[in-house]
């Protein structure tokens, strides 16, 4: 038995770094550390043997061998003229990469999980930036710390504890006493069951009461009416006071600030009143980010393009603009004309009309496990589990890249062997 | 009776437990499901009830579920391909559809909550 | 492979060659004395030939960069070019994607750029830009003012174990020097608060700047790394910081340089040579830093020019780019790193009509120009803080004509006469200073003058041939001419290979990283590192075993030893 | 005077790219010129001659020129993309980023625009008989200013984000907007006929005029007391005074 310490959990955002893994005969035996979910992910069930193809989607799919879905994954995208490549959260920037290459190659449009995710955070960093700091500055300082429309409780188990309540740190030697915790969200989560503070407001309220919050913050509390969003100004008033007596300040938010109405104006504003909370006292701000690597993905995405998502090759140079080149603007508009889904599940987390769309054009899975995408899918092409299998980088929540290492022997290929051979095909079929 | 509501979608513990392993009944139990609080549910029917939850965009059928977080008028269904059958396709300019805020309608129903195979077999 | 430039009308500063027609021989991606009749000949006819560029300071790769990137999609859009055959697409003016970065730098005939700072537990994400930077060889400098073990030992006035923490620091971000910003304000940042000096003492450390600079100094020279001690100053930004700036340039006075080169170089001089009291009263004070540096050894600096238009100003001076970011109701992020820095990157634009920003802008001119010796004063423009590199060319012929500057100082509001020296300097540097300040001053400051910015046998076979001819050019009148040569070089050749020909890229290999192995004795690690994990277990967010860099993000280092143990060479 | 005219040769599904259908593209040349230059369907780089049918009639300078296109160019993007001067006269839908940085000439459309219409105008005149998407008269991401100059008029209605960052310029809807009008606007003026909902949030310079109803007001506007704007009788609010408060906010 071998026995793998400060291994990384390849599932949220938190990656946590201290995971100890038993493993036998190539099989992981036991996981520790980790959160329910994280284990799950990490001891694995049963997966997609081998690739499949199908013509017919209602039709099922047929065993082949790698070269041949390769090959046809590569003609897919060749013969594309508004190609699609959607996913990559559950995969490393070394593929992510490997993508952006071959997105290049088919002038596809290349777009991650985020944009269900916190894509538009992104939108909202380029209207006022992102005031923030690493996971590591608010275990030692923070002082007050708010969740909105965030639940770790459920979606981010250890956050909690490692990070933003529980943890103690240099100037917090308490922990969870020493810290204020602000709960705000349109029901009373498990999250909020734990916090000093729940404000509930109502749903798709958010914009106004950041709104409110600023300008009591700004002086100008003679403005607000009496009531917003559901919360008395007298709540208000009292919340501003406490995030100003902050000596460290952390607002950790989540979807619902991105999914609601107003969407990423809701993130603009609340970054707007994290930094005009620095003239009062020390404030920042981190998205809840989902997958363990879709932050990931934006910070390759940026490096290699300048945009962190939704980059539409079309015309041999990035062009962005979500809202016209993001996944589901495509796919609703019935634009696209094939897509490639790697690393991610848009059967299950697209709205049904994308779906739908999907159903009707040409569609590559490259993925370790069979999924509702699998069930709209021509071709299949089963992969190692990066963070299992496989090594690479991975950025956490906070933008620290930190490096997976292989658990176990893989028995499928990696995600780069398969994009390789993609590519190398897809010049051959175009004749580069 | 027909409930009105505004619908919610999000993470939960088991939905993330069971995330790569959606053919799976783990999946469909943590997923296909819709929270609403003990008040309104019982105006529904029992727990583990099946409902249907239709909206301007599609409908669903899915268990109904007890969660006392949640205020009256507001439902809860986890994200994935249950909730993303009636959820809002538009991405208002930004790219992003409308997984909260979704004005539904919520009957007892005696049809059967779809597989995943199934659920997604309609839109082929 | 071998290469022969013939007729090169030849700047060489190092190995005192100024115009003559030398050839050049490059034999296996290195200058040789001779090469044989089979070399492939470029003949230069006539035409100015210098060493590579080389660039000691510019923003070019890891977090504080990418930033500047997902926040500017307003930039990316400008400077977009389609991929080709063989280039990637580029995008962006300010802060140009990692295609953009090596091909334009190459294209203005620099080969090697230093990335200015990173902080050691985001190291990770530097060598990942690094890695995808086509063509030119890199490294970086890694800070280390405001780290926790950095104040505890200076504190504690144990340089052993200093001396151990910083090579193990380079070691753990593959770093190539020690770079120090605002000393002890970015751990006051933590608190959103700053320090005003060099004798403020950091709460709950107990040490002040002028501590922490002493200190890094002497174990920088300890440690006998090839570049100096790298220090932004503290009070960037604020006018009347150079009073701050001097005082601190007194501070090497009290440390000999372990070898032939400073012991101190303080960066991006225009942001801290400021007058005056506030924004109204803002003058530039470079002639006072000048006049310093004319009357002391061991001290380099860079210019830090501010070209007029769009800038993204990115630094790890945390507490300066809040400041900043209300000053210019500006986009702001900001981005501590736990017990290390912090971070800020704030978009913002030089106006020709603001009097602080062509006061900053003359400054940078004033300070090479009244510089005697080109040697203390590298070409930079603090990229992207001051400006884009892309415009080094027009601060070559800035710098080469008093003419262009006169006409450039006539668009400038009339008050500017009296708030710097300016007008009245009549000085233009020739090819050869020009060479220094870009090739061997920057090589010397970065102790790579062995192998870089010179073309003498023994040195990389970097070189880069400029549309200009020296004798038959009047630099001082055909300033436009200069500044469209410099801007595009009619060969870059990287390791002898052409990787640009008439502007164009015609080659992409990947250059080497440089990055600095430090020895110490076992026995002071061995204490030091009882501190280190003692900050693991409690105060950081990962953990130590996935703290350092991997040997799988540097694909093509390059070593340099240093070390106060003679090292056996293998 | 030049006339061309421009029909869809069949129905376009993926979106075309035709930033060269301009007054300023297309003056003084021939038909085959015009028919040969640069299209793009999706990635499949092409010519307008393959996509549509042109006919062009005369000669003439940008000014002098027209440009009528009659069908369903739904799936057009960027028609007038930065023109200066000229007319164009659409019967149909079209795509998004219709004028978009157009700083003279008239566009016309008798159908709906789609998102981005009138994105960083500098100056002319768009008029939309439709409706119109998101972000009409907005700006680019990360950029401060969006429309600065011009007139857009809609006479059915506008999706959110309308008028974003706008810093000069006019634009009225007939009908209703979506949420966030006026957001972060630093000048120019806006007008909205029918019902809205959060409308000048940020905005620290202009105006904006509702003469229908508000569904929810943001919580950063002072009331100022009434005022008669042509005749008519407003509250006046101003702010957003978190930015400052210089903006202007009429509301029926």
């Amino acid at each position: 038995m071998t026995v793998i310490t400060d291994a990384l959990c390849p599932f949220c955002g938190c990656m946590c770094d201290d995971i100890t893994v038993a493993v036998e005969n190539n099989k992981i035996t036991e996981v520790k550390h980790a959160c329910k979910i994280g284990a799950a992910k990490i001891m694995g069930h049963h997966r997609i043997k081998a690739p499949m193809m199908r013509t017919d989607k209602k039709g099922d799919f047929k065993e082949v061998s790698y070269d041949e879905a390769i090959e046809a994954a590569a003609k897919i995208l060749a013969d594309s003229k508004r190609p699609l490549m959607y996913g990559w959260a559950s995969a490393f920037c070394e593929v992510h990469k490997k993508g952006i290459f071959l997105a290049e190659e088919v002038g596809a449009i290349i777009d991650n999980t985020a944009t269900v995710c916190h894509g538009p955070s992104t939108l909202a960093v380029h209207e006022k930036g992102l005031p923030s700091a690493t996971l590591g500055q608010v275990k030692n300082r923070a002082d007050v710390v708010v969740f909105w429309g965030s639940n770790p409780v459920h979606a981010h188990p250890r956050h909690m504890g490692r990070y933003s309540v529980f943890a103690k740190g240099f100037f917090n030697e308490k922990g969870r006493k020493g810290r204020k915790v602000i709960v705000v969200d349109v029901r009373k989560t498990e999250t909020a069951g734990m916090a000093d503070e729940y404000i509930q407001v109502e749903q798709g309220s958010d914009y106004l009461i950041i709104s409110a919050l600023r300008a009591i913050l700004a002086g100008q509390a003679a403005v607000v009416p009496d009531s917003v969003g559901g919360v008395t100004k007298e709540q208000l008033v009292k919340l501003v006071d406490t995030l100003k007596a902050a000596k460290f300040g952390a607002i950790f938010f989540g979807m619902g600030l991105t999914q609601s109405m107003s969407r990423y104006k809701n993130i603009d504003n609340a970054i707007s009143l994290t930094t005009e909370l620095n003239s009062f006292t020390k404030f920042v701000i981190t998205p809840m980010r989902g997958h363990y690597n879709v932050t990931g993905f934006g910070q390759v995405c940026a490096w290699e393009t300048g945009y962190a998502t939704a980059v539409d090759f079309a015309r041999g140079a990035p062009y962005y603009n979500p809202g016209e080149t993001a996944a589901n603007d495509v796919l609703t508009r019935k634009e696209t004309d094939a897509a490639m889904i790697i690393a991610g599940d848009a059967g299950a987390h697209f709205p049904a009309d994308s779906v739908r769309h999907l159903a009707r054009i040409p569609v590559v899975q490259i993925d370790p496990y069979w999924n509702p995408t699998t069930e709209v899918a021509n071709v299949v092409i089963p992969v190692a589990i990066c963070g299992v299998e496989v090594e690479g980088t991975a950025y956490r929540m906070d933008g620290v890249s930190l490096r997976y290492r292989k658990l176990v022997e893989p028995e499928h290929p990696t995600d780069i062997e398969i994009l390789e051979k993609i590519t190398e095909r897809v010049r051959k079929i175009r004749g580069d | 009776m027909t409930l009105k509501v505004n619908l919610i979608t999000g993470r939960t513990i088991n939905q993330g437990v069971t995330i790569e392993n959606k053919t799976s009944s783990d999946y469909q139990e943590a997923t296909a499901c819709c929270e609403l609080n003990s008040k309104e549910a019982g105006l529904l029917g029992k727990p583990g009830s099946n409902i249907k939850v239709k909206t301007k965009h599609g409908e669903v059928v899915v268990k109904l579920k007890e969660n006392n977080g949640n205020p009256d008028g507001l439902a809860f269904i986890p994200m994935g391909p249950w909730a993303n059958a009636v959820v809002d396709p538009d991405t208002k300019g930004c790219g992003m559809p409308g997984f909260k805020g979704i004005p539904a309608q919520i009957d007892a129903t005696s049809e059967k909550v779809l597989l995943m195979k199934e659920l997604i077999a309609r839109y082929k | 492979m071998e290469l022969l430039i013939k007729n090169g009308a030849v700047f060489d500063p190092k190995n005192g060659i100024a115009g003559d027609k030398t050839d050049i021989s490059i034999k296996d991606g290195k200058i040789v004395d001779k090469v044989s009749t089979k070399a492939s000949v470029i003949d230069a006819g006539g035409r100015l030939v210098m060493p590579g560029g080389v660039d000691a300071h510019s923003h070019i790769a890891g977090a504080k960069v990418n930033v500047g990137r997902i926040m500017r999609p307003e930039d990316t859009r400008s400077g977009i070019k389609p991929r080709t055959k063989l280039t990637r697409p580029c995008t962006g003016y300010t802060v140009p994607n990692v295609y953009a970065m090596g091909y334009r730098y190459a294209q203005m005939g620099y080969t090697t750029v230093f990335e200015a700072a990173q902080a050691i537990m985001k190291a990770r994400h530097t060598h990942e830009e690094l890695e995808e930077i086509p063509i030119i060889d890199k490294g970086a400098l890694t800070l280390f003012g405001s780290n926790w073990p950095t104040m505890d030992f200076v504190r504690e006035k144990d340089m052993d174990k200093l001396a151990a923490y910083v090579a193990w620091g380079l070691l753990a971000s593959r770093g190539f020097g020690v770079k120090v910003v605002n000393p002890g304000g970015g751990e006051m940042w933590g608190y959103g608060k700053n320090v005003s000096g060099l004798d403020d003492v950091v709460p709950n450390f107990d040490v002040t700047p002028r501590d922490i600079i002493i200190s890094l100094m002497k174990v920088n020279e300890m440690l006998g790394l090839p570049h100096s001690l790298h220090l932004h100053c503290n009070n960037l930004g604020k006018p009347g910081n150079y009073r701050t700036t001097l005082a601190t340039l007194e501070l090497a006075k009290q440390v000999k340089p372990s070898k032939d080169r400073q012991v101190m170089h303080v960066t991006h001089i225009a942001f801290n040579a400021m007058g005056g009291t506030n924004w109204m009263d803002f003058e530039s004070k470079a002639d006072e830093i000048a006049n310093f540096l004319n009357n002391s050894e061991n001290i380099t600096t860079d210019m830090g020019q501010v070209i007029f238009g769009s800038a993204t100003s990115m630094t790890a001076d945390g507490p300066w780019q809040y400041t900043l970011s209300k000053l210019v109701h500006g986009k702001w992020s900001n981005g501590d790193v736990e017990l290390e820095d912090a971070s800020g990157v704030v978009p913002v634009t030089y106006y020709r009509q603001a009097i602080s920003h062509a006061a900053m802008w003359a400054s940078g001119l004033e300070l090479a120009l009244l510089t005697k010796d080109p040697y203390k004063v590298l070409l930079t423009t603090d990229h992207p803080n001051g400006g884009p590199f892309v415009n080094y060319s027009e601060v070559i012929a800035l710098l080469m004509s008093s003419k262009k500057r006169q006409e450039e100082i006539k668009t400038l509001p009339p008050v500017f006469n009296e708030r710097t020296k300016l007008p009245g300097i009549n000085r233009e540097l020739d090819f050869n200073e020009i060479a220094i300040m870009t090739r061997a001053g920057s090589s010397k400051v970065l102790g790579l003058l062995e192998t870089k910015g010179h073309l003498g046998a023994g040195a990389d076979g970097d070189v880069a041939i400029y549309d200009i001819k020296p004798d038959q050019i009047d630099p001082s009148v055909e300033h436009v001419k200069i500044k469209s040569a410099f801007s595009s070089a009619a060969y870059t050749i990287k390791g002898g290979e052409v990787v640009v020909k008439d502007g164009q890229i015609t080659a992409t290999p990947m250059g080497r990283t440089f990055w600095v192995d430090a020895s110490v004795p076992g026995e002071h690690t061995e204490v030091m590192m009882k501190d280190i994990r003692n900050k693991f277990k409690n105060y950081y967010s990962i953990g130590l075993a996935n703290y350092m860099v991997q040997d799988a993000y540097l694909t093509h280092p390059k070593v340099v030893k240093a070390g106060v143990v003679p090292v056996e060479v293998s | 005077m030049q006339t061309v005219t421009i029909k869809p040769k069949k129905e376009i599904k993926i979106s075309v790219e035709a930033e060269n259908i301009s007054p300023d593209k297309f003056a003084g040349k021939s038909e085959k010129d015009i028919q040969s230059l640069e299209a793009y369907l999706g990635n499949h780089k092409t010519t307008l001659g393959e996509l549509f049918s042109i006919k062009v009639e005369g000669r003439g300078a940008a000014a002098d020129t027209k440009i009528v296109m009659e069908g369903n160019f739904s799936r057009v993007k960027r028609i007038g993309e930065g023109m200066s001067a000229g007319l164009i006269m659409i019967k149909g839908n079209v795509d998004m980023h219709l004028g978009t940085k157009m700083s003279g000439g008239k566009i016309t459309l008798s159908g709906n625009a789609d998102s981005w219409a009138g994105r960083e105008m500098k100056g002319g005149e768009l008029i939309i008989e439709g409706s119109a998407g998101y972000y009409l008269g907005a700006g680019y991401r990360g950029e401060t200013c969006g429309m600065r100059g011009g007139k857009i008029t809609v006479m059915g209605s506008a999706l959110d984000f309308l008028g974003e960052h706008m810093c000069g310029g006019e634009i009225i809807v007939k009908g209703n907007a979506g949420i966030l009008a006026g957001i972060s606007n630093n000048g120019g003026k806006i007008v909205i006929e029918g019902n809205t909902s959060r409308p000048g949030s940020e905005m620290a310079k202009g105006t904006i005029i509702i003469n229908g109803a508000v569904a929810e007001m943001m919580p950063v506007f002072k009331l100022e007391g009434t005022e008669a704007v042509d005749g008519v009788t407003y509250k006046k609010y101003t702010g957003d005074v978190i930015v400052g408060g210089k903006g202007v906010l009429y509301v029926k």
